[in-house]
């Protein structure tokens, strides 16, 4: 099974990376850009096969490694 | 994707792997056969020219590679020189200018993790490294992007592996505007006693794979012309390597750690052409064949064949032929540090590179003629022209032209990128980037410190590659010498374009002739190196680049030097300077850099001249006299003084002879110059009797000047304040560079 | 004074941090491995700089979630002092051992050079060498040096006097908030600090000024 | 409007990152875990208003600067 975490920086919480970003693009002459947030994606394959289990298990690993729930949200979804 | 090894082998398959017609009829000699799928990627990765130095062979033997000091000359991961109290130091340059172009960060990073690969292959802890990079010009629209990747990807790796990087070389030119060149060095410390090598002994042991699994990574563009891809493949397959500091750190620890237990008969790093190359040449060096089961092979990806398994150029993995009954204490260690092990193979008697796969040989070669046998060129060469004199000298202010030199892409600070590398870890750092050398003190010696520099002007080399080669030895010499440094040897890491093209070819034979007479001269031999050709686009080659870096031994640290003016009103001496302190103009940064010139001849190196100065400087450094030194090089006396007094934070005061135009005296570019401080009274008779042994030396070493005051005062030009050449020579990098994302 | 160092793959300035506990407390501290099933019996426990499991995820964060820091927690909360730098410092925040985040440098750059440290609070057991307001010069080298924590809890950071360290004025080279180079936790006994002490302890470094931290600690 | 770009590295890259997060989330007992590879994403706020060009001017950002098209692969959604 395959599912997919995106992790990405609470409103409010500094980013530097995204603020950089969104300089860079600017000096590029991407004129519209109004903000750039910078987050991560995991992409895991899973041998478990119960999507509801999975799901649960994934959570779980954000909460434990995958996102600093101090900064950051996640999200979890089953793709396949 | 299916790539079998029953392909038939095509004239446009064999082009695609880089092997000429004869070369290819040379091999079916060789086995008598056709040869399968496999072999002749085995062919193609040791007889390229990476792995076979099949046109530079013939002109690199003539290199001077032993002297008292040499342990190990070129032939093996590193070269080794003996430092004395039974250590040693392990040292290599090489080149990774194709990768880092198409991907800057993840080539200049694996560049890096190559060499230190190199290094502690040969039982060193890497304890300095160095960068020398080449760029397109500032304004080119790819220069800034490459810039930032590359040093990225040099600190990236070496910061993470724990290395101090403690020189090196940023230049930009138009030459290099689409081929830009990565050379990483690395210097590990081993006990004389306790250095590995990679000729293996002993039949029917195991041959034993350590570190990182294999991918696909570097399998050449000569496979994707031939693979067949399935429909799964969707994109092309990328043969960019990626590197993974930590892996390195681990295998660096569990390699050493490994070594302590006497397991290790032969070890050999997989660099270019990985497993092929590593195998062929531990089986050859012992006068053994090798067999490999490939099933055993630890794989990242599915369904590799034979041929990607032994051509990838995954990073991070070794060779080892290992003492069998010490084998599960060795796996022990690699799983502690969470590493593959895996024994994929034995020695054999039978001199045959014999490889198995899915039950299948897939390859049965004779090892030994695999690297022997390898095409080697005498390739038609002519002697580059003599470039014709300077016309007239174009006239402009000494203050200005210095400014504008200082401010400027080339002799501007390098502290944008040196501060992106960590130069201080292992806490033996005396002299990080910015100085003449970078120094290091030999941990756990009470007094000896090691000097390291990299040093080459593509100009000079280009207007004469003989001169151009001296030069570039000399000027690293010099280098170590300015630290106080005694000069033990060097490597050498040779960019040039295509061997085929007689001019180019003429280039490399000539730079090596000079490079020969440098080294000879100076007894510094050259024990390890790299070559690097067909560094051209659009028939365009870059500027002959035969970088040199070098190692120096300060058997007393407390007597060393730096280029920081030391202190208030202390004579500024010329030493080795001709009569009328400096007068050659041709191939100057003055007309090159100020008025777009690139004309006449560049200066002549006098072996013994430079023998005798750095002879005499020395002496001052240890008697203590000198309290500061710096060599001369491109930019002349100017920019030497200007260095001195910004790192310095002080002014000095410099005079200019009567009736002399001072253009040449503060902006030539003869050889053989030092500018040093001293604590003497300029009328005493300490003083005197520096003089007289300057004379007796053969040396001329004219009191040019006086430290002190806020300002550089060159001769009748106006004062610059030491805040002004501050600013321009720190600004111009960041200015650059600006807010750029990497 | 006993000492030990924990080492997790992936470090690098562990060789240096030994050198210096060594240099100036006189006897070497036990070096721990993080799989190690003992924590000796100590007073000071430090976690040394690197790139712990290659800067993973979020620097320090796998190594932060490793079985011995849980052991380092506890022997915390009995009052065991415990120093992280660099690495260490990060390792401590991921494991909520320290409030607030070390975030990449604002210039997106590593970065080494030598800076100015102010002692903002001379009255812990990491900076009673040094006088409240001494500038103190230190080197840093890193990639994600970057402090940041919500205004609540930067406010109470500041309140309890948990800021130790700051980078002087204009000497700031990561973008952290108050310019905060090393804070403790609310007891005081846990110190986490961006700068390398260990890299400037000797004349041959070119200064001492970092010895402070370790004399303090160590005699 | 809002969009988020993904990016991923390709196939066959090698992800140093991924592997030792996979390694690190085995060690805290999620044995089900046979792979991870992580990503980037980036949520980007545009003064554009219409989804076409919108979504041509993401693209060149990604070509440009956001992904390292040698060893990454890209997607672009307009999600409000
Ligand atoms: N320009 C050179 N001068 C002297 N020795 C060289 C030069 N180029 C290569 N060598 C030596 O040839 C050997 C093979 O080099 P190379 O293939 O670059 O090593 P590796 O297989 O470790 O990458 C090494 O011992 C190297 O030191
Ligand atoms: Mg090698």
């Amino acid at each position: 099974m395959k599912a997919r975490i995106i992790v990405t920086l609470k409103n409010g919480v500094l980013d530097p990376q995204g603020q950089a970003i969104e300089g860079s693009l600017k000096s590029l002459g991407f004129a519209g850009v109004d903000s750039v947030r910078q987050g991560k994606v995991f992409d895991v394959e899973l041998s478990a096969t119960d999507p509801g289990s999975a799901t649960q298990e994934l959570e779980s690993m954000c909460e434990k490694l995958l996102a600093n729930t101090v900064i950051e949200n996640y999200t979890v979804e089953i793709i396949g | 994707m299916t790539l079998r090894n029953d392909i038939e082998i095509t004239p446009e398959l064999v082009a695609d792997h880089g092997l000429k017609p004869e070369e290819y009829q040379k091999i079916l000699d060789l086995i008598g056969r056709e040869p399968t799928f496999t072999e002749l990627g085995i062919f193609s990765a040791m007889w390229n020219e990476h792995c076979s130095y099949k046109s530079s062979k013939k002109w690199l033997r003539t290199l001077p590679t032993s002297g008292p000091r040499v342990i190990q000359g070129p032939g093996e991961n590193a070269g080794v020189v003996d430092i004395g109290d039974g250590q040693a130091i392990v040292f290599k340059m090489e080149s990774h200018n194709h990768p880092s172009f198409i991907e800057p960060y993840q080539g200049a990073a694996t560049g890096v993790g190559g060499i230190l690969r190199d290094v502690f292959t040969m039982g060193a802890r890497p304890v300095a490294a160095m960068n020398a990079l080449r760029f397109g010009e500032p304004d080119h629209e790819k220069t800034r992007h490459l810039v930032s990747g590359v040093v990225a990807g040099v600190g990236g790796y070496g910061n993470s592996f724990g290395v101090p990087t403690v020189g090196g070389e940023v230049q930009f030119d138009r030459r290099y505007n689409g081929n830009i060149l990565v050379n990483a060095f690395a210097a590990g410390l081993a006990d004389t006693d306790k250095i590995f090598y990679s000729k293996a002994k002993g039949v029917g042991l195991p041959v034993v794979y350590l570190g990182a699994k294999t991918g696909r990574d570097g399998v050449g563009g000569a496979t994707m012309a031939s693979a067949e891809f399935g429909d799964d493949i969707d994109e092309k397959r990328p043969t960019v390597q990626v590197g993974d500091p930590f892996t390195e750190k681990r295998l660096l620890e569990a390699c050493l750690e490994l070594m302590a237990t006497g397991a290790v008969i032969a070890i050999q790093d997989m660099g270019a052409a990985g497993l092929t190359c590593s195998a062929v040449e531990m089986g050859a060096k012992g006068d053994l064949g090798i067999e490999l089961d490939l099933d055993t092979v630890p794989v990242r990806e599915e369904r590799m064949t034979a041929y990607e398994m032994m051509l990838s150029e995954s990073q991070e993995r070794m060779l080892m032929v290992l003492h069998p009954e010490k084998e599960a204490e060795a796996r022990a260690i690699f799983e502690k540090w969470g590493l593959d092990f895996a024994t994929v193979g034995k020695t054999t008697d039978d001199l045959r590179f014999r490889v198995f796969f899915e039950g299948e040989e897939v390859a049965n070669l004779p090892i030994k003629e695999l690297g022997d046998e390898a095409p080697e060129y005498d390739r038609p060469w002519v002697e580059p022209a003599k470039p014709a004199p300077l016309g007239e000298l174009p006239h402009m202010d000494v203050a200005d032209a210095l400014l504008g030199l200082i401010g400027s892409a080339n002799h501007a600070s390098r502290r944008w990128v040196y501060e992106q590398y960590d130069t201080l870890i292992q806490g033996n750092s005396l002299q990080t980037p910015g100085g003449d050398a970078g120094v290091i003190r030999v941990e756990g010696h009470a007094q000896k410190a090691l000097a390291f520099s990299s040093d080459v002007n593509p100009h000079y080399c280009e207007a004469d590659p003989f001169e151009g080669g001296k030069q570039a030895v000399t000027e690293c010499w010099r280098n170590l010498v300015a630290t106080g440094a005694e000069p033990l040897a060097a490597t050498d890491n040779l960019n040039f374009g295509n061997p085929e093209r007689p001019e180019i070819m003429g280039q490399i034979v000539m730079a090596i002739k000079g490079i020969g007479e440098a080294c000879r001269a100076l007894d510094f031999p050259i024990v390890s190196g790299n070559v690097s050709l067909y560094n051209e686009t659009n028939g365009q080659g870059i500027l002959p680049t035969p970088t040199i870096a070098g190692v120096g031994l300060i058997e007393d640290r407390a007597k060393s030097a730096r280029n920081a003016f030391a202190a208030e009103g202390q004579p500024i001496l010329l030493v080795g300077a001709p009569a009328i302190w400096g007068s050659h103009m041709g191939q100057s940064a003055y007309l090159r850099d100020l008025f777009g010139r690139n004309e006449g001849p560049p200066p002549a190196v006098n072996l013994d001249h430079e023998k005798k100065a750095g002879q005499f400087v020395l002496g001052l450094i240890r008697e203590g006299i000198a309290t500061a030194v710096h060599d001369l090089s491109d930019g002349g006396l100017a920019l030497g003084l200007a260095e001195m007094a910004i790192k310095g934070g002080l002014g000095a005061t410099v005079n200019q002879l009567n009736d002399i135009d001072p253009v040449p005296t503060f902006f030539g570019e003869d050889q053989g110059r030092y500018l040093v401080t001293v604590n003497l009274d300029p009328q005493g008779d300490e003083m005197r009797a520096l003089w007289k042994r300057a004379e007796a030396a053969g040396l001329f070493a004219p009191w040019i000047g006086v430290t002190g005051g806020d300002a550089l005062k060159l001769g009748e030009a106006r004062a610059i304040s030491v805040e002004q050449l501050q600013e321009a020579y720190e600004g111009w990098f960041p200015g650059y560079m600006g807010a750029t994302v990497n | 004074m006993k000492s030990a160092v924990v080492v997790f793959p992936g470090l690098n300035r562990d060789r240096d941090m030994i050198a210096a506990i060594e240099k100036i407390g006189g006897t070497p501290p036990a070096i721990v491995w993080h799989k190690d099933a003992e924590l000796p019996d100590v007073d000071l426990i430090v976690i040394p700089g690197g790139f712990s499991y290659g800067d993973a995820l979020r620097p320090g964060a796998i190594a932060a979630r490793s079985p011995i820091m849980d052991v380092i927690r506890e022997r915390a909360e009995r009052g065991v002092k415990v120093l992280g730098v660099c690495n260490g410092f990060q390792i401590l925040t991921e494991a909520g051992m320290l409030p607030g985040v070390l975030m990449r440098n604002a210039s997106l750059r590593f970065v080494c050079r030598e800076i100015k440290l102010k002692v903002a609070n001379a009255n812990t057991a990491f900076s009673n060498r040094y006088a409240d307001g001494q500038i103190i010069r230190c080197p840093i080298a890193h990639h994600d040096g970057n402090y940041f924590a919500d205004a609540e809890t930067l406010q109470s950071i500041e309140d309890n006097g948990q800021v130790v360290f700051r980078y002087a004025e204009g000497t700031n080279p990561n973008g952290s908030l108050n310019d905060i180079a090393g804070i403790t936790n609310a007891a005081g006994n846990v110190l986490g600090l961006m700068p390398h002490p260990e890299n400037l302890i000797e004349p041959e470094h070119g200064g001492e000024d970092g010895r402070g931290i370790f004399a303090g600690l160590l005699t």
